[in-house]
């Protein structure tokens, strides 16, 4: 970081603080106040299911594709899932080209955690000969403008996508390879819909949904997913330390938000 | 590959009259749509909807070069990265650069750069990012057309906008904007872009048997084709935000 | 996976009484032992039994960064790289990096980073190694155990020392310091690591579900476990190179 | 590139235009004259065909092997070809250890599109069991001393491997498993041959099979391949930009030199 | 390498030397002593057969795994043993993480030679279906604390975890799929104790088991293995050159040594 | 490795009166050809062919190191590529290097180093490429003999040539630059590489074993090899661009 970088930085974070003192965000939001969400319409992509999602200034599109293969030797009765990020140098000046860095991975164990702690997709529904041949999902989670909070976008869209997702139909045929159905599908077997909440502390003021600018001066920053029992199903502390008192504070708010946005959620796609 | 994936090849590709499997005349162009200045945290950038591609392009740049090293004293390095999302095509596409997207970022970035004012901007680096997010044949010219539009956004100075259209040899038919089966099953496929302002070839590529005449005969229609997309490129560059779509029924 | 080596699920993995699969109460440890600098050419090292857990941590700095400009100019560069030895699990695991241990990686550098006093060498790297060599469940808690002592071994002014523990869900149960039928086949694991003079939390994550009240009681208890960790990194760091032992028969 | 070495490339461009515009070239030749071609007699690989051909100062050294596998899925009846290109760093100063680079991916690709757009490999041959076991050719294309016009040299050598190379009879046991039938082979079905012409554009002048000094001030090259109907098969505008009629130019010239160049193949290997 | 690294390597070597010339080492050895070797007692890994030793100030610790698997074409009837070493960046200041680099490899490559060379291990047991399933073992090689001489520490604590092995029995089921008999093992069969020996020559000294400070300034290193018929089963000359005469003592003296080291090893494991 | 690729173990490699599985004596050397200079870019080149070995090899140097860091202030960087053309090899070779030839390039590069007066050229690099374009047992000895013909091609002062070459072990047998079944089925192998001028050793590696009368016996018949073709790398020096071949039908 050039020394020009590190004095803006430094006064950012002051300004920051003070408009904090107040109770006020730079982009005039309160502090559990999301950014707005916008989904866009249309197809993007060649997926089962997918979702374009602007929260503020930040765009992400997911994707679900599938394959067949073999199931893990410990769950031979269960589809697999694999979940990947790409921050793509198109969406930052600070991505680079090249395999999935630290943050990249992190987000997508995350993402992929809020689904899996809350047993969202049912993946024995996606066996297609037990033990031999299953379901193989992609979820491809694609970084597309980035100013600040990739992980609650991120698993937005990727709860979009699943709910929006066609399964094509493969049966074996006599040779035992197997084969698409021709027009045959079903809905993935989607039975939780959990959602993520970003927190960010800078000083002592905790903020939902920090954008680019809050995240860069952050003193502590924390993810956490709730189900639609409100039950915590995953939870990330990323940088920095937090009180108890503070994480408890944060699992209230988001408990509190999580119909806020599902409402947003439930106009786009057909979910109890 | 997975063979649950494998396409069959169409008994038929074109009639006798010319019409082509997906219902269009020989010199017909698929819908196209573009939208320039679509992403916020770039320089420039075009989001183009051609067929059934969907293409997202964006510019960084002028900027400073890292590694330092690679830095040119005399004018600007020009950097391309053709990507395929692993959602793109039929079947998942792994993440990472394969053969096919490394030449393909070498040959666009070579189709862009003379129309680049390149040594006004000595010792930076301008980056030039292609992602196809749906694949539908003709990508590479799509990614052209959409960066030239996102190089014109990040008003970086260019002696014109560079523009692409690919032609297709079926049996004895020439076919203009060359679709999905054609590209897989057809006898040859004829990239071109160009910079319109001073009809410059700056991308060229050929694949499979054309005679002399064939061949100048498709040199002609890619740039009729480009001649077409030109305007809509101008278009959408007047209206910045504003989407820019032309469903072309009629002949070019 | 080779399915040789596939685990079965346990009919029961606790008993009605509360009784754990390996015979420990609900609020019970596994047995600990601690060595500090077991290593000669490390600025700073750890030895850490802890159940089955086999971990060696290791500290060098602060030193010189390379590549010099990743070095920060107003504050140490803390590295870390948790790595699992090939011989460390049931089935050999291939050499290198693979998504589980990149992101380890990161959260035990989260996890370690706010104890130290940064600030105080600028320009400088402490790397920090945590190598698994033998892994039995709670080896990310284990290893900021390990490491943070290796820290202190090399000298390095600290907060205070970082203390990890791992609460599980099985059915109704809140149990402490999960073991490895737990890990695998448990409902919800939530390790923490705590700077125990500050009572900051500096990890914390969780898989499955909880309650509010449930996730309330689960990090209450993996706090009392790790005061009772903090105690034993204590006793090793006032007799350095002699082994501090506990094996724990009753509750915390 | 350090000051000295563009001042000389600089001064090295006026050279050649100079020279260009009295209709002449530094070493000598005509603007459509193509460096003597030495194709070297001996064994030099465990290849099923092999050349060792020199252009000029340019060498390179091909060699066909092969293995047997699966089809792929959307062609199961048809054998496999993979081309390769090593810029080995013995070749040039310029030249580095480690994977193919975009150059040297670009030329395995061009080269294997004059064989691919020609179908000049009958890979329907090359099928041993339909849809389970074909032949795979590996064409690898090895770079000894590079003076320029890779493109040509190149094709020209796989040409002369491929017309030499001889297949080894492969069976399939009882056991379903392949074995090589002991001293059985046939020659690798060749229909066609093609013939790639590379030019550079050196102000408004057109100059086939440049060498390195001439690619290296170039404001344009270009690589195409002709076949054996004179039809053109392949087409790769590489840096700069090219007039319509320039193009059109090029390849009413490398129609005119195939025929010129096959003769020379023609004393080596027994084709058509 | 810095001026003051340059200078105290020179100053250290001339030390060195100066040392040698009355006789001595500096710290306090004689040429032809080993230093005191301790094998840690306790379960450190999931091996089959493992062992913590330390050399001097160097550390390693080695393990055996195993899986199953096809065997190679070209020997059907033997198992397969796969060597590979580990520089640890906690073992020193300049081990770096990343694959192995090129000294890793050649340890490994001559850890293994010395097994290979004196056929210690009898692949030949090692088969479950011949030209089908056999063991595959891998012999991993942790470095943890470098402090000079590694080859013979290495070897060392691979023979001691191969004479400790024992191998899980493996069944094939009627469905064709391996899989473990519940508690039944056997003790890997090893048939020879190959020891290593390394040697430094510092001017026209020849001192057995380097340290770090004399691997350091030394003019040449040497690597042999000898059996326990007191054959010579491997050689790695490394950097510098050797007289014939000097190798030829290198060889005397490791015959001298081999049985003083093999009592030492007898202590902990039950070999002939 | 597939499975059509697999040689048979011949029934007798050496018969009762030394007859070699060649036709060659126990003491007989295969045909050796040697031509100095066969490439124009390198600053030194040389081609071998040894028995069925082909061995190009290309010195780079003294020039300038990059990247800059690695340069020695004291002497020269040597640094050693031995690589293996995919179609070097009965199945063919993925390109890139693997463990063995990573070993290989090291010893090499060792056998070299002594004989270069590398203090001559301080921060520079002296680049040596060996090629193995077709192998044939014995190729890292043949590189050497090729390479430190390159690196006199090249005008690098040297304190002499290295020499290499092979003695092998068939039962009761020490044989002379053992042949390819010899390499694969022989019970031992030692490789071995001298500055004749100073006759030092400065490449020994043995695999298989060998009682010290053997192994004193075995070396002495390699210094043997190496005096026979120290000889013919002279005359080469002596004729550049002439070949010089050796058909060796009696014994050294």
């Amino acid at each position: 970081m050039a020394l020009e970088e590190r004095i803006s930085s430094t006064l950012l974070k002051e300004h920051l603080l003070k408009l904090a003192q107040v109770g006020k965000r730079k982009d005039g939001r309160k502090f559990d106040e999301i950014r707005p969400i916008e989904i866009k319409e249309g197809t993007f992509t060649k997926g089962l299911g997918e979702a374009w999602v602007a929260l503020g200034k930040t765009q992400v599109l997911t994707s679900l594709k599938f394959d067949v293969g073999e199931p893990y030797p410990d769950s031979p009765d269960k589809g697999v899932l694999i979940s990947n990020v790409e921050l793509l140098p198109l969406a930052s000046p600070s991505f680079e080209p090249g395999p999935p860095d630290e943050n990249a991975i992190e987000m997508a164990r995350v993402v992929d955690r809020a689904f899996r702690g809350s047993d969202a997709i049912d993946l024995s529904k996606l066996v297609i000969q037990e033990g031999k041949l299953v379901y193989i999902l992609f979820l491809d989670l694609y970084v597309l403008d980035y100013d600040g909070n990739l992980f609650d976008a991120l698993t937005l869209s990727a709860l979009i996508a699943f709910a929006r997702a066609k399964i094509p139909v493969v049966e074996v045929g006599e040779d035992g390879s197997p084969r698409l159905v021709e027009g045959e599908s079903f809905p993935l077997p989607l039975v939780d819909y959990p959602l993520s909440f970003s927190f960010v502390k800078i000083g002592d003021y905790l903020m939902i949904d920090p954008n680019l600018e809050e995240e860069s001066v952050a003193d502590a920053a924390l993810t956490l997913a709730i189900d639609k029992d409100l039950n915590i199903c995953s939870i990330q502390k990323r940088n920095g330390a937090f009180k108890l008192s503070e994480i408890n504070k944060a699992v209230d708010i988001a408990r509190v938000k999580y119909p806020e946005v599902m409402e947003q959620v439930r106009k786009v796609v057909d979910i109890a | 590959m997975n063979s649950i994936f494998t396409e069959e090849k169409p008994e038929v590709l074109i009639q006798e009259d010319g019409t082509r499997i997906d219902g269009r005349k020989p010199d017909e162009m698929r819908p196209i749509s573009i939208e320039v200045g679509v992403l916020r945290k770039a320089n420039g950038s075009a989001y183009l909807e051609w067929g059934g591609n969907r293409v997202l392009a964006a510019v960084y740049g002028p900027r400073e070069v890292h590694p330092r090293h690679l830095a040119l004293p005399d004018r600007a390095l020009i950097r391309c990265r053709y990507n395929m999302a692993p959602f793109s095509t039929e079947e998942r596409k792994r993440p990472g650069p394969d053969r096919r997207s490394v030449e393909l970022s070498k040959v666009i970035r070579e189709a862009l750069i003379p129309a680049i004012f390149v040594e006004r901007f000595p010792n930076t680096a301008i980056d030039i990012f292609v992602e196809i997010l749906r694949s539908d044949a003709g990508t590479r010219i799509a990614g052209i057309t959409a960066a030239s539009l996102a190089l014109a956004d990040a008003g970086i100075p260019l002696r014109g906008l560079v523009t692409g259209c690919t032609v297709g040899k079926i049996g004895k038919w020439l076919v203009l904007d060359v679709g999905h089966e054609e590209d897989m099953w057809g006898d040859a496929d004829i990239p071109l872009a160009m910079i319109m302002e001073t009809q410059e070839i700056t991308l060229l590529q050929s694949d499979g048997t054309l005679t002399p005449e064939e061949f100048k005969e498709a040199l002609n229609l890619a740039i009729k084709g480009c001649t077409y997309v030109y305007e809509l490129q101008k278009e959408a560059l007047r209206r910045p935000y504003v989407v820019v779509e032309k469903e072309v029924k009629g002949e070019v």
